[in-house]
């Protein structure tokens, strides 16, 4: 049984340590904020310029001056700060931010990542998602393993990327798998899908060391 | 350069400023920090040609939005345009040009230009589409991509609170690309919801110093868009 | 990484962070604004071979000079050297090593250190010895420098007032090198003259957000050197 | 009769227009803020992190926080404001400073200035005077005409350069110099002092255009 978007959230907030700055791309990375372990303290970074992203505020408290980078209002948090975009940027290219959890188009064996484009649609964009790959030490997919029976962990990705070799580990539906020097290795199963419908739905080789 | 940077309408602010064909930076993420008041006098001035400068082209009816649709805009340089039907459908006719740019790159380009950077490397984007007919080079074990510095004709920002000499400070989530926008202009304009006078701020708290506005207005708590109302329920407890 | 970041005493702020032969960073402007407390650790825990990365070698037996009266430093990388007369004796004897850089370049380099750019194009030095041995081109119709980034294994901090997350703020001119040096390095440890709650601040005054910031210790309100004290007669009128 | 510092300073303040953001070298330069016209707003900026510099503090008023770039003790004024050091000569480098005025060991014909070091002599440093020159849209160069019988405006300089055709105008004790594209032109000279004068105390031929 595959895991639901929730589960998949839990799963990649095992990812998170004591401390962490963290940044949530949107869709289902976002639902990761409310999985945090109790006790433990992670602050999340909003690109377009804060620092401790709190939840969304009750209604009729709006304000259409905090919002996150999904434009969506947000509120504070007594640890709150605020600045502007190029030094928000300064902190991701440079390094401060020690994970981030992102969705993707494609990601490929050696982890390549496309997620802004696809050729013959509107393109939408790039938005941070660019400079959160190269910059932040650990990248996350969190991802449906397939997209409408279309294969999206494959050997070379065929839409444009968005980073050569960033993806440290992907999370889906269906497994984990971690991008390692030799190529992806399967270390989880959700409950009840085997190594074989793992094959069948991956478009590139792996190794196996389920733990 | 006048001693008096202060305006009492925002047509007043720009006035000398517009023409056709000019490149202008417009402060703001999504709708939120936009500088709306200034945005609506370009939009009455009729001004053609122009290239903006911005991380999105406004939304429908909103910000830059309204001189797409008025078919002002011949070019965009931005990060992210994908919530903007009207852009979009003008974009793939091909009607207006988009330069799409990774939105650290756009910030830090803007930041160079105003800080005198003509060009700088940056990892990001390195093997993808951006790089292509850029010069590349190998730092630190990873190839990086020469970016240029970026200016503009005229810069519209948006502050919170302003003072007569230009000081301006930004209110939570709205700072985003104004304060970078303010330094990498030929002539910055600024509106403010607030003005005071000179020396009512503590000035270790002022974001953009004088030096970088030209001219402001104060334009009052205008009705701010919201472009995704998300909210939470109220816990029961919660109400007293 | 530790969740708690507040340690009681400098000694502990850097405890197991220092040995020989390590790059660090040091905020201040002349002896405006330097980490005194914890560069007086450094001087205790006797580390040599140091390369100290700070826009002066401190003043003879304030800041950074101690480290060189005790011959902890092997290189100095630096904008201005020039009052302090321990440091230039070691310098002409070749003692030390010097590395001049021009001010601003030396603060953008920093600052690129701390936001990923690992080389950047300035006019700053284009045509004069600074620009010896490194790569040129020509922007704009002037010749530019390629300047590359600088990073340390260790940045020491001074600032006014900091909240228990690590948020940081300054006072005054005591500023100067400390924000941009904060990003910039593996580790960086603050000292501040106040600790507060986090919460305490107005969350749009924060200068460094505690994500640059791994440990800090409040020091108190220390004795401050003044290098040059300058004074004009208070008016007879004023006196009340 | 050669001007004074002070006729020298007052000079120099006749290049002070309405509105102007200032930065003044040590020496001399730092006179001129004492001159400026009534009713003139001009704000100085200090490069190590000030706008809007305000004179000496009454004594016992001094503040070792609050220092100008020669680490003299000062005050603020009503429209000060602070900011780091990268922020400061990001505001220098890109051209947003009107005017700098500073002093010199050597200028040449074509503009070139000298002010940093003396080859034999303990190199003191560069400061920020190699970023004044280069990013601030006007440079004047403020100075004693010779220095102890050492002809200071020469045809190349010999000392290392600080900035290559930087220098704008030239202020002397003695007489005032625009520096064009054809090299010097002598504009005016102190009372009582003689054009044969300043050609021998002058390293190199210059035009005359009295007004």
């Amino acid at each position: 049984m595959p895991w639901t978007r929730q589960e998949m959230a839990a799963r990649a907030a095992e990812e998170l340590r004591d401390g962490f700055y963290v940044n949530l791309g949107i869709g289902i990375p976002t639902l990761v904020a409310n999985c945090v372990p109790p006790g433990m303290r992670v602050q999340f970074q909003s690109e377009n310029g804060m620092l401790g992203m709190g939840p969304f505020p009750y209604e009729g408290e709006e304000d259409a001056d905090l919002i996150n980078a999904g434009k969506q209002t947000i509120t504070s948090l007594p640890s709150t700060s605020y600045f502007d975009s190029a030094s928000s940027f300064g902190m991701i290219r440079g390094g401060h931010i020690q994970l981030a959890i992102l969705g993707a188009l494609q990601v490929s064996a050696r982890g390549d990542l496309a997620n802004w484009s696809v050729p013959g649609k509107m393109i939408k964009g790039i938005g941070g998602a660019m400079d959160l790959v190269a910059g932040v030490r650990r990248v996350i997919v969190l991802m449906e393993h397939i997209s409408k029976g279309e294969i999206k962990i494959v050997e070379q990705c065929s839409l444009p990327l968005t980073g050569v070799e960033v993806v440290n580990k992907i999370i889906t539906d269906l497994c984990v798998f971690e991008v390692g020097p030799g190529g992806l290795v399967l270390t989880e199963l959700a409950p009840g899908v085997t190594e074989d419908e793992i094959r069948s739905k991956t478009g590139t080789p792996f190794a196996t060391q389920l733990h | 350069m006048s001693l008096n940077k202060v305006h009492s309408t925002p047509e007043a602010a720009l006035a000398g400023f517009l023409h056709d064909d000019m490149t202008i930076m417009s402060g703001g993420f999504g709708v939120c920090g936009i500088p709306a008041a200034l945005i609506d006098v370009i939009l009455d001035s009729g001004v053609r040609g122009l290239t903006l400068i911005s991380n999105n082209p406004g939304a429908d009816g909103h910000g830059l939005g309204k001189l797409f649709k008025n078919r002002q805009v011949r070019k965009l340089i931005c990060s992210y345009a994908g919530d903007n039907a009207l852009f979009a459908q003008q974009f793939m006719a091909g009607e207006v040009e988009v330069e799409f740019n990774p939105q650290g790159t756009l910030a830090e380009r803007i930041r160079a230009g105003g800080a005198g950077i003509p060009a700088f490397y940056t990892r990001t984007g390195a093997g993808t589409v951006i790089a292509e007919g850029k010069p590349t080079a190998e730092f630190d074990g990873h190839p990086h991509v020469l970016e240029r510095g970026l200016r503009a004709d005229l810069a519209l920002v948006h502050a919170w609170m302003g003072d007569t000499e230009g000081n301006l400070l930004y209110r939570m989530t709205a700072r985003n690309f104004n304060p970078p926008m303010a330094t990498a202009a030929e002539v910055t304009v600024a509106e403010v919801e607030t003005l005071v006078p000179v020396g009512s701020f503590d000035p270790d708290h002022i974001v953009t110093p004088g030096i970088f506005v030209d001219r402001l207005v104060a334009v009052g708590a205008i009705n701010k868009h919201i472009e995704q109302r998300t909210v939470r329920p109220r816990p029961l407890a919660a109400e007293a």
